[in-house]
C-alpha cells in the first residue's frame, strides 16, 4: 500500500512514546546532578601519586626514576630529583622527587605513565570535575596535590589495588626473610667481611 | 603473482627502455619494492593496470618519503702497505648518500585479489621544483594523495590536472613533512616548558629572566 | 546529466566552468550543521542543482604524521585514537598490526579473539551512528539518531570498563592487548549482542520501508563499480556498487578466517544501497560476535617477548591494513633502526572515499549533496590527520 | 447542563452589561479579542513545551524538566531569553523589509481566529463568507516569508525564501480544493452553517461529521497534508531545512523578531488545525449523543489537541522531502485527487437524493471510495518512481 512504510514508522515512534512511560529500558537518561552514574572500575581520567601510610611526604612510593617522564607522549610530566634518599617499603634507600608536576591541561589521560611505572607509584584517578577559573595556575598539579593515599587507591580500583598490595606484601616479607637470614648468617661463619663501602643498590 | 624478479623482466620487455630495480626490504614483512625510473613511470603503471594476468586496478596508498643527505661510515677492505707489509686493513670511509624525494605506491588487484606490489618513483634531487609523472590519470585514487604529497613534500606531479595544496592553506610556502622543515616560532606561554620546548620558550623570556 | 556535467573524463579538473551571472556560488561549510566536521564544499549552484563542487580540507590538520615521527612506537598509540575518533579500537589495531609486521611480533590466541570482538563491536556502533547521522541529514529530527546513540552508550560502557575510557581507548599493544576482560564483561557483552537484533528490526521498521526515505535516497548519488575501483573507494561504499572486496576476506588478518560470515553486496550503488549495506553488515557483525564470544580461548593476552618500551625494529618498511568500518585503513611505517619511526603514514579511507564526491553530486540538488555526503560517512579527524 | 456550555457567553454578557449602552459594542469585541489572544497565547506557550517533551519521549529522553514543575515554566524562560537576546540586523540587509517581515507574518494570522466557531454560539464574528475570509488571511504568510528570506542578504536565506514561496503557493491550491466539497455539501461558506450541517447522528450512533463520509475522509487527509506544508512542518520543512540550508529564511533573525516568527508559525498551525476541526470533525459537536452533557468548547479543544499531537508525531518520525518531490506531490498527486474528490462528493450527494441504490449507505460508500482509491494508488505508484519489488542483496562468502 502506498503509505504503509510511513505508517509502520509512525507505529514505531508511537511504541517508543508509550514505552517510555512503562518500559524501563526505553528511558535511559540519568539526571546528572541528582542521580550520579557510578564510574566503571577501570575508568581513568588524570594520574595521581600513591603514598603508603598516612604521611604523604614520607610514604610516597615514587622513586623519581623519570621513566614516566620519558614515555609520556605529550610530555606533561616534570620531575626534579631530590639529593637526599629515603628508605622505601622494603628498606632499600631510594631517591624521591623534590618536584613532581603534571600539567593536566596537556595530559590526555592515556594511562601510559601508569602502565610503564615499575614502582606502582603513579595510577589513574577517576575524578573528572577538574575545571578551574585561571588558565595556568590551577591546572598545573604539584606533588602535594597529586599525592593520594593507598586506601583511596584501593577504594577506586579495588582489584588492581589488592593485587598490587598482595605482591608488595610478598616482596616485603621475602626481603625481611633475606634480611633476617643475612643478619643471622654473619654471626655463624664469622668470616672477616672486607670493609665494603656502604652498598648502594 | 610471480616473484618480483619475473615481474621485473616482464615489465622491462613490455615497456622498452624502462630501467627497473628491486629495492630490498629488511623487515620481516618482506615487501620488497620496484624502483621505476621517472620517464617510464606512467607507461609501466599503465601496463600494470591493463595487463590481463596482473590487473593492478586499485592503487591503495600513495605517499611521499623524504631521504635527505646522510653521511654514512662504511668499512671497506683495502689492501694497504702498512709499515712495509702488504696487509688487509679495514678502513672507515665517509660516504654521502644521494638525496632525493620519493613517491611510494602500494598497488593491489581487486579483480584477482593478490597482494601489495610496492613501486617507487624518485626525483633527482631535493630542490623545490622537482617533478614526477602523476599516476592520477591511471588510478583516480591517487588524486588527493598526490595533492597531499605535493603539499607536504613539494613533489610537483605533471599531468595531475588539479594540483593544489590539500591540507595547508594556499599561501603557505614551505613543505612541513620534509626532514629539514623548521617549525614556525608560534610561541605560546606554557607553565612547564622543559627540554625542546624550554629552549624555544627561553628566546621569548625577558632578558633578565634567562640569567 | 547534461553536457556540462558529464564527467566521464578521468581528469577531474577538466570541466572549467565560467561563472556567468545566474550561477550562485555557495560555500557549504566549514561551519555547517551536516558536514560531519570542519569540511567545506565550494558549491556552484544553478538554482538548486549543483554545477560544480570542490571539497576543501585542512581545517583539522595537525600533522599527525610529523608527531608520529617524533614519538616512539608506544607513544603513538594514544594518538591513533584521535584519528577516526568514533572507532578508535580499529585505528589502534591497524597501527599495531603494521608495527607487528614491521618488527615481526607474534600475537597469542586469546589476544587475537579479543581484537576481533572489540573491532566488531566498534563496527556495530559505527554503522548504527552512521545511519543515525544520515537520517539527521535527511531531516528526521533526531529520532533515529537518539535510538542509535542509546545503543552506542551500551557498547561504550563495555569499552569503558575494559579499557578505562569511553572513546580514547589506547587499548592495543604490540603483541596483544593492554589488559584482559574484567569479571562479568563477557556476560554483559553477550547480553548487548543478544539484544541488538531486536533493535535492528525496530530500526528497519522505522526506516527501511519509509517511502520518503526511499524517494530521497534511491537513484541518488549513483557510483558505478568501475569508477569506484579506480578511485580507490573501499568499505561499504564499494560493496554497495557491487564489488566483492572485504579485506577481512582478502587478507584474512587476525583470526577472521575461523568465523563464517558473508559479505553483503548491492547492485545500484546509490545512497539507499549504502544505507542497506550498513544495516546488513551489522547483521553479519552480530554473527561474528556470537561465534567469537562463544569460542573465546583462555591464555595470555600479551606476547611475553614483545618489548613495550624501547622497541627498535630493524631497518625496513611495512604496510599493514585492516577493514575499518569506513574502509581500508592502512599504516605504512619505515623504520631506520631507531626508537622513532622514520616515516609514519596513514592511509585514510575517509579522505580517499571523498575523491568522487563531485562526480556523485553533479546534477543533484543541495539537499542531495547533504545526503550523499552523509552516505560517504567521513570523520574529519581521519580526513585531515 | 447548558449553563456550563454557555459559561463564556454569559460571562461576556455580564461584562458588557457593566458598561453604558453606547460603549457596549466596543467593549464586547475588545473582551472577545482579549479572550482569544490569552487562550491562544497560553496554547502557544504550552505547545512549545509539549512539543519538546513529546518529541523527547518519542526519542527515549525526558525533554525539558528543569524550569518549574516538569518543565512547565520553560516557555517563560524561552520568552525571557528571546526578549533579552540581542537583535542582530545584518549591515547589508534591507533594514525596513527585515523589520516588517515578522509583523506581516504574525498580525494577519490573529485575524484568522475571528471566524472560527469555538463552541455553541461562541464565534467572534459570524461572517457568512467566513471560509473565504480565512483563506484570504491565510495567504498573507507567503509574502512575509519571502520578505524575510530576501531581506537577509544571505545565500541560505535566499534559497529558503525561494523554497518557501514555491511550497506555500503550490499547497494553497489543494488546501482550498479540499475544502470545496465541504462547502458544496453544506451549501454555505459560513463556518457556523458548516458546523450546523454536521450536527445530528445517524441511527442514534455515528455523528454526521464530514470525515465519516468517503469524500470527507479523502478531503481530510489531503487537507492535513496541505496544512503541514502550509505551516512548514516536518515532512515539508524545506524553507528552514536545518540540515541543508542552516535555518532558511530564519537565518538572519535573532532575539524578539525570531520569537515573532516562532509565534507566527505556531499561530498558523493553530488556525489551520481549528479550521480542519471545524470543516471535517464537526466543530464543537460531541461524537456520541450520550456524551452531549460535556460542554461544546471542550469537544473543540479535545479534537484540536488530538490533531496537534498528530502533527508532533509526524514531526518525530518522517525525514524531509526534496524540493522537486514536494512540488510533484502537490501538483501531480493532491490536485488531481482533490478534483476527483469533487466528483465523488457530487456522486455521494446525488445518490443520497434519488434513492437509486438499494441499501444505500454501504453501496454509496463503496462507489465513492472506488472513485477515489484506485486512481489514487495508481497515480501514487507511478509518481514516486519506486520500483514495486523491494531490492535484493547478494551475499558473497
Amino acid at each position: 500500500m502506498l503509505g504503509s512504510g510511513i505508517i509502520r514508522g509512525m507505529i514505531e515512534t508511537g511504541r517508543n512514546f508509550v514505552g517510555s512511560y512503562f518500559v524501563k529500558d526505553r528511558l535511559t537518561t540519568v539526571q546528572y546532578p541528582e542521580e550520579k552514574l557510578a564510574p566503571q572500575e577501570n575508568a581513568r581520567t588524570i594520574p595521581f601519586l600513591v603514598y603508603d601510610g598516612d604521611d604523604a611526604a614520607a610514604g610516597l612510593r615514587c622513586t623519581a626514576c623519570t621513566i614516566c617522564e620519558q614515555e609520556c607522549p605529550p610530555k606533561c610530566i616534570y620531575i626534579i630529583k631530590d639529593k637526599a634518599k629515603k628508605p622505601d617499603f622494603v628498606g632499600k634507600m631510594q631517591l624521591f622527587p623534590a618536584v613532581f608536576d603534571i600539567d593536566i591541561s596537556v595530559c590526555m589521560s592515556c594511562g601510559i605513565c601508569a602502565e610503564v611505572c615499575p614502582f606502582e607509584s603513579i595510577k589513574m584517578d577517576q575524578v573528572f570535575t577538574l575545571s578551574s577559573d585561571t588558565r595556568f595556575g590551577s591546572l598545573l598539579l604539584h606533588k602535594e596535590q597529586l599525592a593520594k593515599s593507598n586506601d583511596y587507591f584501593r577504594k577506586i580500583h579495588p582489584t588492581d589495588a589488592t593485587a598490587i598490595d598482595a605482591e608488595r606484601a610478598e616482596t616485603k616479607s621475602k626481603a625481611e626473610a633475606k634480611a633476617r637470614a643475612a643478619a643471622a648468617a654473619p654471626a655463624a661463619p664469622a668470616v672477616p667481611a672486607a670493609p665494603t663501602k656502604a652498598v648502594t643498590p | 603473482m610471480q616473484t618480483l624478479e619475473q615481474l621485473k623482466v616482464r615489465l622491462e620487455t613490455a615497456v622498452p627502455g624502462a630501467r627497473i630495480e628491486i629495492v630490498p626490504n629488511g623487515s620481516p614483512a618482506n615487501q620488497p619494492s620496484l624502483l621505476i625510473d621517472r620517464e617510464h613511470g606512467r607507461a609501466v603503471a599503465k601496463f600494470l593496470r591493463d595487463d590481463s594476468d596482473l590487473r593492478f586496478d586499485y592503487a591503495s596508498n600513495a605517499t611521499g618519503v623524504d631521504w635527505p643527505e646522510k653521511t654514512i661510515k662504511e668499512k671497506i677492505k683495502t689492501r694497504k702497505i702498512v709499515d712495509g707489509v702488504e696487509k688487509e686493513v679495514e678502513e672507515v670511509v665517509e660516504k654521502k648518500t644521494a638525496a632525493y624525494l620519493e613517491a611510494v605506491y602500494h598497488l593491489y588487484s581487486m579483480a584477482l585479489g593478490h597482494g601489495p606490489l610496492v613501486i617507487r618513483l624518485r626525483t633527482e634531487n631535493r630542490s623545490d621544483k622537482v617533478t614526477l609523472p602523476s599516476l592520477t590519470p591511471i588510478w583516480r585514487s591517487c588524486e588527493f594523495q598526490e595533492r597531499e604529497i605535493f603539499d607536504l613534500f613539494g613533489i610537483v606531479f605533471e599531468g595531475h590536472g588539479d594540483l593544489r595544496r590539500i591540507l595547508m592553506w594556499d599561501e603557505f610556502t614551505d613543505h612541513p613533512m620534509r626532514k629539514d622543515y623548521v617549525d614556525p616560532d608560534d610561541y605560546e606561554y606554557e607553565p612547564t616548558p622543559h627540554d625542546r620546548v624550554l629552549e624555544r620558550a627561553r628566546l621569548h623570556y625577558p632578558p633578565e629572566a634567562t640569567a | 546529466m547534461n553536457g556540462l556535467t558529464d564527467k566521464t573524463a578521468l581528469n577531474p579538473g577538466a570541466a572549467r566552468v565560467t561563472l556567468d551571472h545566474d550561477l550562485l556560488e555557495v560555500a557549504m561549510g566549514p561551519h555547517h550543521p551536516s558536514t560531519h566536521g570542519v569540511f567545506r564544499m565550494n558549491l556552484v549552484l544553478d538554482g538548486e542543482t549543483v554545477v560544480r563542487l570542490k571539497p576543501v580540507f585542512g581545517y583539522l590538520h595537525r600533522n599527525h604524521e610529523k608527531i608520529g615521527e617524533s614519538n616512539n612506537y608506544l607513544g603513538s598509540i594514544p594518538y591513533t585514537d584521535r584519528l577516526d575518533y568514533i572507532c578508535s579500537m580499529t585505528n589502534n589495531w591497524a597501527y599495531v598490526l603494521s608495527v607487528e609486521k614491521l618488527a615481526g611480533i607474534s600475537v597469542p590466541e586469546r589476544a587475537e579473539y579479543i581484537r576481533v570482538i572489540v573491532a566488531e563491536l566498534t563496527r556495530l556502533f559505527n554503522h548504527t551512528c552512521q545511519v543515525g547521522f544520515l537520517l539527521q541529514d535527511m531531516g528526521a529530527l533526531g529520532t533515529p539518531l537518539m535510538y542509535a546513540f542509546r545503543e552506542r552508550e551500551k557498547i561504550l560502557d563495555l569499552f569503558e570498563s575494559l579499557s578505562g575510557a569511553r572513546m580514547m581507548h589506547n587499548y592495543m599493544r604490540f603483541g596483544g592487548c593492554r589488559c584482559d576482560f574484567p569479571a562479568g564483561w563477557v556476560e554483559r557483552a553477550r547480553s548487548v549482542v543478544a539484544h541488538y537484533p531486536t533493535f535492528l528490526d525496530q530500526f528497519e521498521a522505522l526506516l527501511s520501508g519509509n517511502e520518503i526515505l526511499k524517494v530521497r535516497t534511491q537513484k541518488v548519488g549513483v557510483l558505478p563499480a568501475a569508477l569506484a575501483i579506480n578511485a580507490g573507494i573501499t568499505g561499504p561504499m564499494l560493496r554497495a556498487s557491487g564489488v566483492n572486496y572485504d579485506i577481512r576476506k582478502v587478507d584474512k588478518y587476525g583470526v577472521y578466517d575461523r568465523f563464517d560470515f558473508s559479505v553483503p553486496m548491492g547492485e545500484h550503488g546509490d545512497v539507499y544501497d549504502r544505507y542497506m549495506m550498513r544495516i546488513l553488515e551489522m547483521r553479519e557483525t552480530l554473527k561474528i560476535l556470537n561465534q567469537a564470544i562463544s569460542t573465546l580461548p583462555e591464555g595470555p593476552i600479551l606476547d611475553p617477548k614483545a618489548k613495550l618500551r624501547n622497541l627498535r625494529p630493524k631497518a625496513g618498511e611495512a604496510y599493514g591494513r585492516i577493514e575499518a568500518p569506513k574502509g581500508e585503513l592502512g599504516f605504512y611505517l619505515i623504520s631506520d633502526g631507531g626508537p622513532n619511526p622514520y616515516r609514519y603514514r596513514i592511509r585514510p579511507p575517509s579522505l580517499i572515499n571523498l575523491t568522487i564526491l563531485e562526480d556523485m553530486c553533479l546534477g543533484h540538488t543541495v539537499a542531495d549533496v547533504v545526503v550523499i555526503l552523509g552516505s560517504v560517512d567521513i570523520v574529519l579527524g581521519e580526513v585531515d590527520r | 447542563m447548558s449553563n456550563l456550555d454557555q459559561v463564556f457567553v454569559t460571562l461576556l454578557h455580564w461584562v458588557v452589561g457593566l458598561v453604558p449602552a453606547s460603549l457596549q459594542p466596543w467593549v464586547s469585541t475588545l473582551v472577545i479579542i482579549l479572550a482569544i489572544m490569552t487562550v491562544f497565547g497560553t496554547c502557544f506557550a504550552l505547545t512549545t513545551i509539549l512539543e519538546r517533551k513529546i518529541l523527547g519521549r518519542m526519542q527515549n529522553r525526558y525533554g525539558p524538566n528543569r524550569v518549574g514543575p516538569c518543565g512547565l515554566f520553560q516557555p517563560v524562560a524561552d520568552g525571557i531569553k528571546m526578549l533579552t537576546k540581542e537583535d542582530i540586523v545584518p549591515f547589508s540587509s534591507d533594514q525596513v523589509v527585515h523589520f516588517l517581515a515578522p509583523l506581516v507574518l504574525t498580525i494577519p494570522i490573529w485575524l484568522a481566529f475571528a471566524v472560527i466557531p469555538f463552541g455553541r454560539n461562541m464565534t467572534a464574528i459570524d461572517l457568512n463568507a467566513g471560509l473565504l475570509f480565512f483563506f484570504a488571511i491565510g495567504s498573507a504568510s507567503e509574502l512575509a516569508v519571502f520578505m524575510a528570506g530576501w531581506a537577509g542578504q544571505n545565500k541560505y536565506s535566499l534559497l529558503g525564501a525561494m523554497r518557501a514561496v514555491a511550497q506555500m503557493i503550490s499547497y494553497e491550491v489543494p488546501l482550498v480544493l479540499a475544502a470545496v466539497p465541504v462547502v458544496m455539501l453544506a451549501g454555505s461558506l459560513s463556518l457556523n452553517d458548516i458546523v450546523q450541517a454536521q450536527s445530528g447522528y445517524i441511527a442514534g450512533g455515528l455523528p454526521r461529521w464530514n470525515v465519516l463520509t468517503p469524500w470527507g475522509l479523502a478531503a481530510f487527509i489531503m487537507f492535513l497534508i496541505a496544512a503541514t506544508a502550509e505551516s512548514n512542518r516536518s515532512p515539508f520543512d524545506l524553507p528552514e531545512g536545518e540540515s541543508e540550508i542552516i535555518a532558511g529564511y530564519l537565518t538572519e533573525y535573532s532575539g524578539f523578531k525570531y520569537a515573532l516568527f516562532f509565534l507566527g508559525e505556531y499561530m498558523g498551525l493553530f488556525a489551520i488545525t481549528s479550521l480542519a476541526v471545524t470543516l471535517f470533525l464537526g466543530g464543537w459537536h460531541a461524537p456520541l449523543p450520550v456524551l452531549e452533557w460535556l460542554p461544546s468548547w471542550f469537544w473543540f479543544g479535545l479534537k484540536f489537541s488530538a490533531l496537534i499531537f498528530g502533527f508532533i508525531w509526524i514531526r518525530a518520525t518522517l525525514p524531509r522531502l526534496r524540493l522537486d518531490q514536494m512540488l510533484s506531490l502537490a501538483w501531480k498527486f493532491l490536485v488531481p485527487l482533490a478534483l476527483l474528490n469533487l466528483l465523488a462528493a457530487a456522486v455521494w450527494h446525488w445518490s443520497g437524493q434519488c434513492r437509486l441504490f438499494p441499501g444505500s449507505m454501504a453501496v454509496r460508500w463503496l462507489v465513492c471510495a472506488a472513485i477515489l482509491v484506485f486512481p489514487g494508488i495508481r497515480l501514487g505508484r507511478s509518481l514516486n518512481g519506486l520500483s514495486a519489488t523491494p531490492r535484493q542483496y547478494r551475499y558473497a562468502k
